[in-house]
């Protein structure tokens, strides 16, 4: 067993982890907070695992390099949306679908808009 | 690719087209609109008539290229499609010019021409086919065309008729395309061929083809109105008469009988069908919707419903002929695809002249219609006699052809249905003709309009005298060799050998 | 020549996103419509140049496989370049028209739409399984984008939804990424399936695929994970909703197909395809039957794109262990099935849009009475919902006549159940909109006909599905060489 | 009581999921891959003419999915500033009114900017470069921000916009040109290399910086509204 194996098996914990949050948590923001656990559990396996044999290895330090930005973009993009939502429908939570069929059929017309 | 090759295709092009103008142009230019659809259906007549001619002689029209991979699309122009589409080509151009009176001043008018030429375009298309793919492309093409028909007036009721029509219509056509896909996977794409393909094949191949028929049968049976599978036809008359004019008479259950003919003749071959034991029964289901069709018309208030059953039960006088396996039998089924579609459209003409001039829907309102309207009342009575097969008009020809048949081949079982069957027609229409001549009339007409010098609109009253001398001329002149039975010998020698 | 070709297809799409960026609405519509013309050549150039020459490679910043980029440019792929560069022209050309410009959020639009058109290109052409992850993100993100557009309520509800369910699908396949380079020590995906094919474990690989195909399963909204496909679709403006049914989630199944053609034989298994088999036919009899209950109109579309997609999961059945015949027509149906739906999608929805704008209403029934008018739209909606049933002479018909045969050549008769049930169910729920305009007791006198040029679009969108079938045979003939192509590198 | 059975099923479902992965990361480091890519990057690493093996990789072997890295970057802010229609920039209560943190401030944002100044130049020869200079400078951009410095380039405008896309432009210029120039695409004239991706980072840490201090402001104020009414 080399560190860099235990970050690989480290990873995966996250990622577990990640996912149980991911899955159960209904906060948006902390369902994106359990969603950049399971990124950086994986990009922990991407480098722990390629480094374990033949030492340090730039590609997949470069990927995953590549991968954070691509996910703080993500996660910014995202904080913005939440965040924006909870101004202008006061929810920190999707509705679950149940909810939602009965508020469109609801005695609260929705106004259709002309342009859907 | 020469210009005789490229016949079936203008056939086809010609009410494509005219439905494609139809489409583009708008609701109010009706003049225009009605020059199109009866210069298209001239030249379409004139097309299908040089295909005719040309066929007459000897000669083959004919198209194909490939589609998906392993299969073709195939037009051809050989005896058997120009029955149909002679048929269809001539009534069309009845019916257009029925429709234009029959729909002068209604609403959607662009919406109804631009579909009912598609369908044209489709019933075209399936007479040309020349494979059983082309067939199934153009079958399924002739049901949605005509939905937007079947439901034209809106109404709760149409729509409602218009959803079992399509449940009907489309679920026979997952049938028919399940049947061709298995025919296909162990046999190959098969180009129809006088003979059929399985002359002489392994007793292994025996059971799966015995299947895939029934299928392909129970497929294109949704059309024909075989029962148990007719329940949409009766609904389907709340549409306009022209409309049901041409459901009955020349487009979608002719699909559905004309398939069952493609099929036996040219995908199996007559003596291969027979052979597998599959026509004994196909004749036992057609001979007991002739039947059941005539007893339940017996017991209809309604005119158009009355005509419906009839038309349930007339259909399969056509697939009834197949089974009697001489040439004579066949000949007498083939040829009441023409006869049957020239008596009903009478018929449907006549009964919509009723509704249109005098607001008459049900039977016991027909009291006097005789003397209010001579000329539709005497087209309508040449059409019910011969429906009944009395000599010598065109239906008498088929009974007899069909009864001679079946004695040559020892099936004379045959003629105990067609006798029982003629008891039942003139059971169903004889009360209807005594009410038209021979009752005073009763109450003043619902909705009489009076449409100028003739007792109805010049544009619905030629029709149905034109149609009803050709069921005479049909009838009186069966021995020439352009009558229909004079074409259908010809079919039978290529089809079946003499 | 290849090189410009190269340029233009990766590269035009690029500048013109910074281009739109800097310009507002109307000048960013001048600036794309002469994009479009750009693309929509380039992308028949490339197309032509490996219908006749057959498919390469190419190694970008000539750095070769393993340690740099290398593009498949084959067959199969530029048949999609060329199907994206038709559709999207055609969104994009209705969306010029469509959007109000006066909204000043419109402008950004354009920026996002580029984007979404260079991920797209991304992925036909990506062989680089790192590379590909960030051409999936780089459509997530611009598609998400897209939804959000406007930042109503709704919008936004369901553009998080999509962008919750994206985000997991990327992460689940690069960490698949991570475990094959960890195997591996290539991201090459010609390379992995070269070192499989000479002997390399296989286990492990397995789980990686698993977890590679349920990533792009949620992101191409198989069923059960569907969820989020029609808020998001239902919601979003209809050129985006053309763009994302017809094109975004055919990206991530893309992908999902390639890596199964390349890799099943070592790592595929029984179970594993007839999972996604049934998966799909479910997404086929789920979809149709929400579709037929649902009241506003682009929400049946939506579910619509659910039933569809579902038909392509046939395919890993279909290949799975058989014969190169039956697995070659199993391809062949499924990219009939790709092209025939991208196309009738787009033209679904862009003609929803007209008639919506039409009628000022999303509802299903407020569409009654309308065929009175005579809407162009409707007609187009309708000949596109005959490719969805699969009548012929539809490329729809054309996908499931080849399903068909592929399925009853390998004896796994259970797909015909799917097949015909599935055509009978979408004929129910385009029929379903059809009888709505037809009844005549609604007394509308109001109806706004939108311009020509709106209509046109899907119309020949609608025309392109419908003549699918009649060319398929030159098509696939194109697709066919470069299938024989790709397996041999 | 379901709600416990949900976290359980989930739990087990993820300790399942981690087991497998652990699992199989184990079996995978048992063995050899058969391609050793650090061995051939090593080999190549000259003709890049960058010394860091990382910085050589992300701007030269795998250019592209850098460039299209910085795409996705620039999507996200497109996105951001096309939802947020709120004036927060002006919103007072944001900003603090604490004179210490302000003192704070002006002598940190000057050390932020060398900080992201060290680490772009750091970028070629040691792990550092655009990203971390952008992520340094972006914060320097909330710092001032939240001390109610005015920032007007951050207003929706052809500024804000030029910023965004500025570096992937620049990045895309040099692809397009190189290929021009007569090589692949991405392939930089080896004299060249070395200045072409020191312009690039330093382009790429401006537009990084602002695409992110973008989606900061973006993102609406805190209270929230009453909801309304079917999303108008």
């Amino acid at each position: 067993m080399t560190p860099s194996l235990l970050y690989a098996l480290a990873g995966a914990a996250l990622c577990g982890i990640g996912l149980f949050g991911f899955i159960l948590i209904s906060h948006l923001l902390r369902k994106l907070l359990a969603f950049n656990l399971m990124g950086s559990g994986v990009f922990l396996v991407l480098v722990g695992l390629a480094q374990h044999r033949s030492g340090p290895d730039p590609v997949p330090q470069a990927l995953v390099l590549t991968g954070i930005v691509v996910a703080i973009a993500a996660t910014a993009l995202a904080v913005v949306l939440i965040r924006r939502y909870y101004h202008l429908a006061g929810k920190t939570a999707l509705d679950d679908a149940a909810r939602e069929t009965l508020r469109d059929q609801g005695s609260r017309q929705v106004r259709e808009e002309p342009g859907e | 690719m020469t210009a005789s090759a490229l016949l079936p295709v203008f056939a086809l092009m010609t009410s494509l087209t005219a439905a494609i103008i139809i489409f583009t142009l708008p609701e109010q230019k009706h003049r225009l609109r009605t020059v199109v659809n009866l210069t298209a259906a001239l030249l379409k007549l004139l097309l299908v008539g040089l295909m005719i001619w040309g066929v007459f002689q000897g000669r083959e029209y004919g198209v194909s290229f490939t589609m998906v991979p392993g299969v073709d699309f195939v037009l051809r122009a050989d005896a058997l499609a120009m029955l149909f589409a002679g048929l269809s080509a001539a009534l069309w151009l009845l019916t257009t010019v029925y429709a234009v009176g029959y729909l002068e001043g209604s609403p959607n008018r662009s919406r109804f021409f631009g579909f009912f030429s598609l369908c044209v375009a489709s019933t075209m298309g399936i007479a040309l086919a020349g494979n059983l793919f082309t067939f199934f492309l153009f079958y399924e093409m002739l049901t949605l065309s005509t939905y937007p028909l079947v439901v034209h007036r809106g109404t709760q009721q149409a729509l409602r008729a218009g959803r079992t029509y399509i449940i009907y219509t489309l679920t026979g056509g997952a049938v028919l395309l399940l049947g061709i896909s298995l025919l296909h996977s162990f046999a190959g794409d098969l180009p129809f061929r006088p003979g059929g393909h399985f002359a002489g094949i392994g007793p292994d191949l025996q059971a799966p083809l015995s299947i895939v028929f029934v299928i392909l049968i129970a497929g294109l049976g949704v059309k024909a109105a075989i029962v148990p599978l007719h329940g949409w036809l009766p609904t389907a008359m709340v549409a306009p008469a022209p409309v049901s004019a041409l459901l009955h008479a020349v487009a979608v259950v002719k699909a559905g009988a004309f398939g069952i003919v493609r099929v036996v003749f040219e995908i199996y071959g007559l003596e291969t069908a027979n052979a597998l034991g599959l026509l004994s029964g196909l004749a036992a289901i057609a001979a007991f919707t002739i039947v059941y069709g005539s007893v339940r018309a017996l017991s209809q208030s309604d005119l158009k419903r009355r005509l419906a059953f009839s038309t349930v039960s007339q259909v399969s006088y056509i697939i009834l002929g197949l089974c009697l396996l001489g040439p004579v039998g066949v000949a007498g089924g083939l040829v009441h695809l023409v006869h049957q579609g020239v008596m009903k459209i009478t018929l449907f003409f006549c009964a919509g002249n009723y509704a249109e001039t005098l607001g008459i829907h049900r039977i016991d309102e027909l009291d006097g219609a005789g003397r209010r309207m001579p000329a539709t009342s005497v087209a309508f009575t040449l059409a019910a006699f011969g429906m009944i097969g009395t000599p010598p008009l065109a239906g008498f020809i088929t009974k007899w052809t069909m009864g001679t048949g079946a004695l040559a081949t020892g099936m004379d079982w045959v003629i105990a249905v067609l006798v029982v069957s003629s008891l039942l027609n003139a059971a169903y229409f004889l009360p209807v003709l005594n009410r038209i001549w021979f009752r005073e009339q009763k109450d003043p007409w619902t909705e009489e309009r009076q449409w100028g010098r003739f007792e109805t609109s010049a544009w619905l009253l030629w029709p149905p005298l034109v149609t009803a001398a050709f069921l005479v001329l049909a009838g009186v002149l069966a021995s020439a060799s352009f009558s229909p039975l004079g074409w259908v010998e010809l079919i039978v020698a290529r089809e079946v050998g003499p | 020549m290849t090189l410009l070709l190269m340029a233009g297809l990766l590269f035009t799409p690029l500048a013109w996103a910074v281009l739109t960026l800097l310009a507002g609405f109307r000048r960013g519509r001048g600036i794309t419509w002469l994009g479009i013309v750009i693309q929509v050549l380039v992308s028949l150039a490339l197309w032509a140049v490996v219908a006749g020459e057959g498919g390469f490679q190419y190694p970008l910043g000539g750095w070769q496989a393993p340690l740099g980029i290398e593009l498949r440019v084959d067959g199969l792929a530029v048949t999609f370049v060329l199907l994206t560069a038709l559709v999207a022209a055609a969104s994009g050309l209705h969306a010029g028209f469509y959007l109000d410009p006066d909204k000043q959020w419109h402008r950004y639009f354009w920026p996002l739409f580029w984007f979404l058109w260079a991920g797209l290109n991304v992925v036909w052409l990506g062989n680089d399984l790192f590379n590909l992850y960030v051409g999936l993100e780089l459509i997530s993100l611009s598609a998400v984008g897209l939804v959000a557009l406007g930042g109503q309520a709704e919008a936004l509800r369901a553009a998080i939804r999509y962008l919750m369910a994206a985000l997991l699908g990327s992460l689940a396949y690069l960490l698949g990424v991570a475990l094959f380079y960890g195997q591996f020590g290539s991201l090459s995906l010609s390379g992995i399936a070269f070192a499989l094919s000479h002997g390399s474990a296989q286990g492990a690989a397995g789980f990686a695929l698993i977890l590679m195909l349920f990533g792009l399963a949620l992101k191409t909204a198989l069923y059960p994970m569907h969820w989020w496909l029609p808020p998001a679709h239902g919601i979003a403006r209809s050129p985006v909703s053309a763009l994302l049914s017809a094109l975004v989630v055919k990206g991530s199944f893309y992908i999902a197909a390639r890596l199964w053609l390349e890799l099943e034989a070592p790592l595929g298994s029984l179970a594993l395809a007839q999972l996604l088999g049934i998966l799909g036919s479910i997404a086929v009899f789920w979809g149709g039957w929400q579709a037929l209950r649902q009241p506003k109109l682009k929400q049946v579309v939506a579910y619509s794109s659910v039933a569809q997609i579902g038909y392509l999961f046939l395919l890993f059945p279909l290949t799975w262990n058989t014969t190169e015949a039956v697995a070659l027509q199993a391809q062949q149906a499924m990219t009939l099935q790709v092209i025939s739906h991208a196309l009738a999608k787009a033209a679904m929805f862009l003609s929803a849009g007209n008639l919506i704008l039409s009628v000022g209403s999303n509802r299903v029934n407020a569409l009654a009475g309308v065929s009175h008018f005579l809407p162009f739209s409707l007609f187009s909606f309708g000949l596109a919902g005959v490719s969805l049933m699969g009548l012929p002479p539809t490329g729809g018909f054309a996908a499931k006549w080849l399903f068909l045969q592929a399925s009853l050549a390998t004896g796994q008769w259970w797909w015909l159940v799917v097949l015909v049930g599935g055509g009978l169910l979408s004929a129910a729920y385009v029929f379903r909109v059809y009888r709505a305009s037809f009844v005549e007791d609604s007394n509308i006198d109001h109806f706004f006909h939108p311009a020509r040029r709106l209509e046109i679009i899907p119309m020949v969108l609608a025309l392109l599905s419908l003549g699918l079938g009649l060319i398929a045979e030159p098509v696939l003939s194109v697709m066919a060489l470069v299938f024989a192509n790709g397996e041999g590198t | 009581m379901s709600r416990i059975l949900r976290s359980l099923s989930v739990a087990s479902v993820c300790l399942v999921f981690v087991a497998g992965l652990a699992f199989v990361i184990w079996e995978i480091s048992a063995v050899a891959t058969p391609v050793d890519l650090p061995a051939r990057l090593a080999e190549n690493l000259e003709r890049s003419s960058v010394e860091n093996p990382v910085t050589a990789v992300l701007l030269n072997f795998r250019s592209y999915d850098t460039l299209l890295e910085i795409g996705v970057l620039v999507i996200a802010g497109i996105a951001g500033i096309s939802v947020a229609r709120t004036s927060s920039l002006e919103d007072p209560e944001l900003r603090t009114s604490d004179e210490l943190l302000y003192a704070l401030q002006r002598w940190l944002i000057p050390l932020m900017l060398l900080l992201a100044g060290y680490l772009l130049w750091a970028g070629s020869d040691r792990p550092g470069g655009a990203f971390q200079a952008g992520a340094v400078l972006a914060a320097s951009g909330v710092l001032m921000r939240l001390g109610g410095i005015p920032m007007d380039f951050l207003r929706p405008g052809l500024m804000l916009r030029l910023g965004l896309s500025l570096g992937f432009a620049v990045f895309l210029l040099v692809a397009v040109a190189s290929a021009l120039h007569g090589g692949e695409f991405l392939a930089y004239p080896p004299e060249m290399a070395k200045t072409l991706i020191v312009v690039i980072e330093t382009v790429l840490t401006l537009s990084i910086a602002m695409v992110l201090l973008a989606l900061f402001v973006s993102a609406p104020v805190n209270n929230a509204e009453e909801p309304e009414e079917g999303g108008s």
